[in-house]
């Protein structure tokens, strides 16, 4: 296996991929209400344009994008806005959110609506329909899609890649999405090429999805450079700059995009995306979640509407059992642990993976005994161990020295510790803690400034 | 003696130890103490060196310069030395001979132009040759200390009478360059040791402070 | 409710990973079962007494100066029956004892415990011992006493000396070489499987690398310092030997003979005291091996890798820092431009 | 050849100046905290002992061989007026080297590790190459004791060192160990 | 509390020169008065102590060779000039640097032996030693260390160990030095080394095998008092 393509470093944490792998997506029953944070991507909160007791139907917006990084937000549901108020969120913080009670009695069907031919649209006004549709990076980190598909200037797209490593152990949103979808994977990788004029793309799987990259190769076009690279499996294959690596062999230099070498990285469930705006002219309203898990009893990869609650999303899986110990939204190496059930689904939810008992972290921390082995697996090449003693003894500028602006917290250094040290949590808290400190001296200066020229 | 050159002469002894509390003067105190016939020499000669130019700092000070100031001071306690070096020669030819160089190293023996600079310099007669005894028997029960201690266990003797029964296994390593840095970190140790838990023990407001650090130690075990 | 309250909330990642400190630290000490065996059969009861006497010295001072949940990591009780391997069979139980209490309290608790030390602590007590009880530690008992007889004084009163038992005491392959020009040297095979004079844990490396290989193909251990080691030793040997055959013993008898095996699989690759990068192990590795042949070829002493590790272990702090990995992406000397 | 090969390396490894001679502890103490630091002060440690061995060797030649009673006199007297000179030298010659060292060069003076130097070479009577041999030793000996210490507490400034440990006494146990590591180099090339 | 010796120096630093109030002349001045001072001081310590520092060494050495001998009725020096031994030093030689050796004599004027200072790199620093030798018979007398720094309780044996150093007494040379119990066959030319203690006891019989080869023929050349 050492012959297909990879980076360096990295982990194998237990896949359990078998769990749903096999299992044909459906649609889950639509829930009494939905909630709908107006946070659901990076970048700037989108701005709530209904107001309470407002019928929506599905598609409608709900929220518009407040700027070029940003995305708005639609009903995901036909229903009435019973609310607008601060909700939790499944990243653990609370946001604004417009509550909607699903109508009981709506065949829940969108309105038809005209699609322009894509063919015939210059590449801004490609951007612009898909922020429009509130297309968001489908892989989890949710940033809006149509952001990089205008390249700032100087810049230029030699090669799209496709990621459809799905490295997280459990999830098999993409893996479903391309065995199902692969023409609409195809057809939305063509319209980000056209978009780009990228003059060529790389569909990047993990080995352990034989049959998805079957389904692809089936359907690749004749007529554009595109071509499918079966990867090693190791996590995290699916980080941006690992994707980089193994299949252009190429390092994004550190702090930059991986457009600096000419790069642009979507997620397979992204193309899709795209590509069902352009066919139905429907926004991005419902995803493809995997609900799986040694804890939960019935696992399966449903479609779900934005904003389903938690709550109703166990229980249209069977609920949970007795051993549950631990839920998860997104992958177990890099996902949020919910602590409350109210949680809506988001854009970025990939997966809800409930834990069991016997898998989850151990939690008593031992002393650090230097064993190197969060060396070997990080792969940015940083030393865990010293960033990590470093922490203990709140030294956050030796951390930044050491490269902690590289960390992209994908947690391989934790999972891999024998001492069980949060070290990728430390390094999280020390990165915000960093960010803290450089706003405070940046106010400082500006008031400093400000007060000299007064 | 008056109250104030009392005073500077207690203060070098134990408060303001030149060796364990300002780490001043380590060559010699680890380098000679392996037997403390050795250490009584080296204590003896470091305290006439120390009295002796310190007096006559304080005696001429004030005639000279401060740009010549340390260059006098050197030559002074360089002179003393040579003297004390002959003596023991002349007096004590094994003990010179066990001391080898480090009789010259007293000149630089930074105890001496340390006293000289901050002390003798600026303070009469009296007070300086006090204050110079003081850090002159201050060296000497440091010196002592170490030499005690790495004799007896490293040897089973003391002034090269033996003090331990003869089936005493001697710890060799006491007498070997490692020994004195173990010595001689074991006793700032246990200093530190006393200091770190004595304000502890008298700060300790109430038994529930005690009773909640019981507590917390056993659920962390 | 009660559904939620069961939950866990912690920071991802979520999964255990494959191995826990404690399992790593109680590996090593079932690997070092069968040595630990083969010095029973080589040298009887007082070779249980030797390790016994350093393990508890290692480990009540553990436990007199930190929380009994330290004991338990089994960390200090890898100390103390390494440092009783490396001791010969006739020590006095005492001086076993002294060697483990310093091994643990000066090199390890007044750094802060565990994975803060600097210096190996079973190697720190070895040395020590060597340069207190120089005499003790270097003799090495009889060879073809009865199994069931002590080896020397091994229950001699604590701090008295040990009652020389009169004769002679055995060569060691190291001292032959040494001090008799390499006459009447063992063969190779012997070294191997331990039929010759030495410390307790040394003489058989058979049963040492077959511990380091589990060790290794667990996953539990670096191997880069122990593999750096062996080439460096063969190496350097080979080179002396092919230039005077007659002065310089081959690699053979010089990775089979003294405590080398011992060493490499089981002190260098101590974690804490070994450099963290893998470019730091094998600078590590070849610096001991180098060292290791210095001492024995040049230096006065016929053993010289309790010191070579030593002394690397001081140089480990600089290593690490010396070899940071290059973080991807980071600039590359000379490709700046 | 040799000679001067096992005067270097004695003074190096075997009788290091630091660890076994206690030469320079006060420099040893004071400059060990970061490892830049410890670099600057060996090196500038090294040039001032070979200055020194140099004219200690001319002293002994031509003017102490008829008053070897004045010795201690001279060879401070000499230190002082070298340190001096490099210093003046090195202000005139590089100002940025002069503001890293400023505050080492006059230290030197007082560092017994120069005097042990002069009056160990006198009693041992060695050559002109000799004494060099001795001088670059002793200084490769402080440098190599100095950095190895300097990375050592930078190391226990991130380790959990328990409060009556933490000061001058650990340092010495660390020194005492490093002394315990390099008794393995005792008896180095000088066997038979 | 000053752990910060490099403030300390600082201090101390010396004020330059150039910005002196007082003139130039008046330092050397002082200086220079002091410093004669000094020099007197010590020049006055030297002469009321080198006699006994002479006669200390003298003795000292005296009793080593009396020692290395038996006991001999009276001692000379025999200084090394050009290749023969002469019981005087030639005016103009220079008694420090010509080397010598000592010769004893017994009751009856025949010679007891030569005494011979010797000295090589041990274990851990250089080992000095004197030993007496019968250079007809070829055979050590006995030898006493004058200085060396082996290891306590173990090389030092060499000073110490009773056992060790009484085996010296008529060693035949070359000598050679073999475990305890382990003869080579050559029992009057073998010395047992101490357990533990190889390198130093071995450097002892290196040091004397050495100056026995160089001493030798000239000692057995030499034709002055005593001879047969």
């Amino acid at each position: 296996m050492s012959f297909l393509a990879t980076f360096r470093h990295g982990v194998h944490p237990p896949e359990h991929k078998e769990l749903t792998s096999a299992l044909t997506t459906r649609r889950m029953p639509f829930p009494a209400e939905v909630v709908l944070p107006v946070r659901q991507h990076a970048g700037k909160p989108a701005k709530v344009v209904v107001k309470k007791g407002d019928h929506v139907e599905r598609g409608d917006i709900v929220a518009v994008a407040d700027g070029f990084v940003s995305a708005p937000v639609h009903a995901s549901v036909t229903g009435e806005v019973s609310s607008i108020e601060w909700w939790p969120h499944p990243d653990g913080s609370s946001a604004p959110a417009v509550r909607i009670a699903v109508s009981p009695h709506s065949a829940q069907i969108a309105r038809e609506r005209t699609v322009p031919d894509w063919r015939g649209l210059e590449p801004a006004q490609i951007v612009q329909a898909v922020q429009d549709a509130g297309v968001v990076g489908l892989g989890g980190a949710a940033f809006p899609t149509h952001v990089k598909l205008a390249p700032p200037k100087g810049t230029k797209v030699d090669t799209i890649l496709l990621n459809g490593c799905e490295c997280e152990p459990y999830l098999t949103t993409d893996h479903r999405v391309m065995v199902e979808q692969a023409d609409r994977v195809i057809h939305g990788l063509r319209i980000m090429m056209r978009c780009t004029g990228a003059p060529r793309a790389v569909i990047g799987i993990e080995m352990n999805k034989p049959d998805a990259i079957e389904a692809i190769r089936r359907v690749l076009p004749k007529d554009l450079n595109v071509e499918v690279l079966p990867l090693r499996v190791k996590y995290p294959q699916g980080a941006e700059k690992m994707l980089v690596e193994s299949v252009l062999g190429l390092e994004v230099p550190s702090g930059k995009l991986p457009i600096s070498v000419g790069a642009l990285v979507q997620n397979v469930a992204s193309a899709a995306t795209i590509a069902e705006v352009f066919e139905t002219g429907l926004p991005l309203i419902e995803r493809i979640v995997t609900v799986t898990g040694l804890g939960i009893r019935k696992p399966a990869n449903l479609i779900v509407p934005v904003g389903t609650l938690l709550r109703d999303l166990l229980a249209a899986c069977g609920g949970m059992t007795d051993d549950a110990r631990e839920i998860v939204f997104g992958g177990p190496m890099m996902g949020q642990a919910q602590g409350n059930l109210d949680v809506p689904v988001t854009k970025g939810t990939t997966g809800v993976v409930v834990l069991s008992d016997a898998e989850v972290a151990r939690e008593h921390v031992h002393p650090c005994i230097r064993c190197g082995k969060c060396l070997d697996a990080c792969p940015v090449f940083l030393n865990p161990s010293l960033l990590g003693r470093y922490a203990q003894r709140d030294r956050w500028e030796d951390m930044e020295s050491h490269h902690l602006n590289d960390c992209m917290l994908c947690g391989a250094c934790s999972y891999v510790c024998p001492s069980n040290i949060p070290l990728s949590q430390m390094f999280g808290a020390a990165k915000t803690m960093l960010r803290r400190t450089k706003a405070a001296d940046a106010a400082l200066a500006a008031n400093a400034t400000a007060t000299v020229k007064s | 003696m008056s109250a104030t050159a009392r005073d500077d002469l207690i203060r070098g002894v134990w408060r303001e130890n030149p060796v364990l509390v300002t780490t001043l003067g380590l060559c010699p105190t680890l380098a000679v103490t392996n037997t403390v016939a050795n250490c009584v020499a080296m204590g003896l000669a470091t305290f006439f060196v120390l009295v002796a130019s310190c007096y006559l700092v304080a005696l001429v000070a004030k005639w000279i310069p401060g740009e010549i100031r340390i260059t006098a001071f050197v030559l002074i306690i360089a002179t003393f030395v040579t003297v004390a070096d002959m003596a023991i020669e002349a007096l004590a030819p094994d003990v010179h001979k066990a001391l080898g160089a480090f009789i010259a190293l007293i000149v630089v023996n930074c105890i001496i132009l340390g006293r000289q600079e901050a002390f003798a310099s600026k303070n009469p007669v009296l007070n300086s040759v006090a204050d110079a005894a003081g850090a002159g028997i201050g060296f000497m029960v440091t010196m002592l200390m170490m030499g005690t201690v790495r004799e007896v266990i490293g040897n089973g003797t003391l002034l090269g009478h033996r003090v331990l029964p003869a089936s005493y296994e001697p710890w060799v390593v006491m007498m070997l360059p490692p020994g004195g840095f173990l010595t001689l970190g074991t006793i700032l140790l246990l200093i530190k040791w006393k200091k770190v838990r004595k304000p502890a023990v008298a700060d300790a407001p109430a038994p529930a402070a005690a009773a909640s650090g019981a507590v917390s130690g056993g659920s962390a075990a | 409710m009660s559904e939620q309250t069961r939950l866990r909330v912690s920071a991802s990642p979520h999964l255990a990973g494959p191995v826990d400190t404690p399992t790593v630290m109680w590996s090593v000490v079932a690997s070092l079962v069968p040595v630990l065996c083969a010095a029973v059969w080589f040298f009887g009861p007082s070779a249980l007494l030797v390790v016994a006497g350093a393990t508890a010295g290692a480990v009540l001072t553990e436990a007199a100066f930190k929380k009994a949940t330290a004991v338990r990591d089994g960390s200090a009780a890898i100390t103390g029956v390494l440092l009783g391997l490396c001791l010969p069979a006739g020590m006095p139980c005492w001086m076993a004892f002294v060697g483990g209490a310093f091994g643990i309290g000066a090199g390890k608790l007044l750094f802060g415990g565990l994975g803060q030390n600097i210096f190996n602590p079973a190697l720190l007590g070895r040395a020590f011992l060597q340069a207190a009880f120089p005499l003790a530690i270097t003799t090495w008992p009889k060879t073809g006493l009865p199994w069931s007889s002590l080896r020397g004084d091994n229950l001699a009163f604590p701090f008295t000396s040990p009652q020389v038992i009169d004769g002679t005491t055995a060569a060691t392959p190291l001292g032959v070489m040494k001090f008799e020009g390499g006459v009447g040297l063992p063969s190779v095979m012997d070294m191997l499987f331990g039929r010759t004079g030495g410390s307790l844990g040394e003489t058989c490396d058979a049963m040492i690398l077959l511990g380091g290989a589990y060790l290794v193909l667990r996953g539990l251990m670096n191997w880069r310092p122990p593999v750096a080691i062996f080439l460096t030793v063969a190496v350097f040997s080979g080179i002396l030997h092919a230039i005077d055959g007659a002065l310089y013993q081959g690699p053979l008898p010089m990775l089979f003979s003294g405590g080398l095996t011992l060493g490499a699989v089981y002190m260098a690759t101590d974690p804490v005291t070994s450099p963290i990068t893998p470019k730091g192990s094998w600078i590590f590795g070849i610096g001991i091996g180098v060292l290791v042949v210095l001492i024995r070829v040049w230096g006065g002493l016929p053993e010289g890798v309790m010191y070579a590790i030593l002394f690397m272990n001081a140089f480990t702090p600089f290593i690490n820092r010396a070899t940071q990995p290059r973080v991807l992406g980071a600039a590359t000397k000379g490709a700046t431009s | 050849m040799s000679g001067l090969v096992w005067i270097f390396v004695s003074a190096m490894f075997v009788s290091n100046f630091t660890l076994a001679m206690f030469l320079g502890l006060c420099a040893f103490l004071g400059v060990s905290g970061k490892i830049a630091t410890a670099l600057r002060m060996g090196a500038a440690d090294t040039f001032v002992l070979v200055l020194t061995s140099l004219a200690v060797w001319f002293l002994n030649k031509f003017v102490l061989a008829e008053a070897p009673y004045l010795r201690v006199i001279a060879f401070i007297v000499v230190i002082a007026g070298l340190v001096q000179i490099v210093e003046m030298i090195i202000k005139k010659a590089s100002p940025t080297l002069f503001r890293e060292l400023g505050i080492y060069l006059p230290l030197i003076t007082t560092n017994c590790a120069v005097l042990g130097l002069a009056m160990i070479q006198t009693n041992k009577g060695y050559t002109l190459g000799e004494g060099v041999a001795f001088a670059l030793g002793g200084g490769a000996g402080l440098t190599l004791a100095l950095v190895l210490m300097a990375s050592i507490r930078e190391e226990v400034e991130l380790a959990d060192v328990p409060e009556f440990a933490r000061g001058v006494g650990l340092v010495f146990i660390i020194a005492g160990s490093l002394s315990l590591a390099f008794m393995g180099f005792a008896g180095l090339f000088s066997a038979a | 509390m000053s752990n910060d010796p490099a403030s300390a120096a600082t201090q101390a630093m010396p004020a330059a020169p150039a910005a002196a109030d007082v003139p130039a002349w008046k330092l050397l001045a002082i200086l220079g008065g002091g410093g004669a001072v000094a020099g007197m001081i010590i020049v006055s310590a030297y002469q009321w102590s080198k006699p006994t520092i002479d006669e200390n060494k003298r003795v000292r050495l005296d009793a080593a060779v009396r020692e290395v001998l038996k006991g001999p009725e009276r001692c000379d020096s025999l200084w090394l000039v050009g290749d023969a031994l002469t019981p005087t030093l030639p005016a103009g030689a220079d008694a420090a640097t010509t080397d010598r050796v000592f010769i004893g004599f017994r009751k009856d004027g025949t010679r007891a032996g030569f005494a011979i200072v010797a000295a090589d790199f041990g274990f851990a620093d250089e080992v000095k030693l004197i030993f007496g030798f019968d250079a007809e018979a070829g055979k050590v007398l006995g030898f006493k260390v004058l200085g060396s720094k082996e290891t306590p309780g173990l090389g030092d044996g060499i000073e110490k160990n009773e056992a060790f150093v009484k085996e010296f007494d008529g060693v035949a040379t070359p000598i050679a030095g073999v475990k305890k119990g382990s003869s080579r066959g050559a029992p009057d030319h073998e010395v047992d080394t101490i357990t533990g203690a190889t390198i130093s006891s071995k450097t002892v019989i290196r040091i004397i095998n050495g100056a026995v080869e160089k001493w030798q023929p000239k000692l057995r050349a030499y034709r002055g008092e005593g001879a047969r």
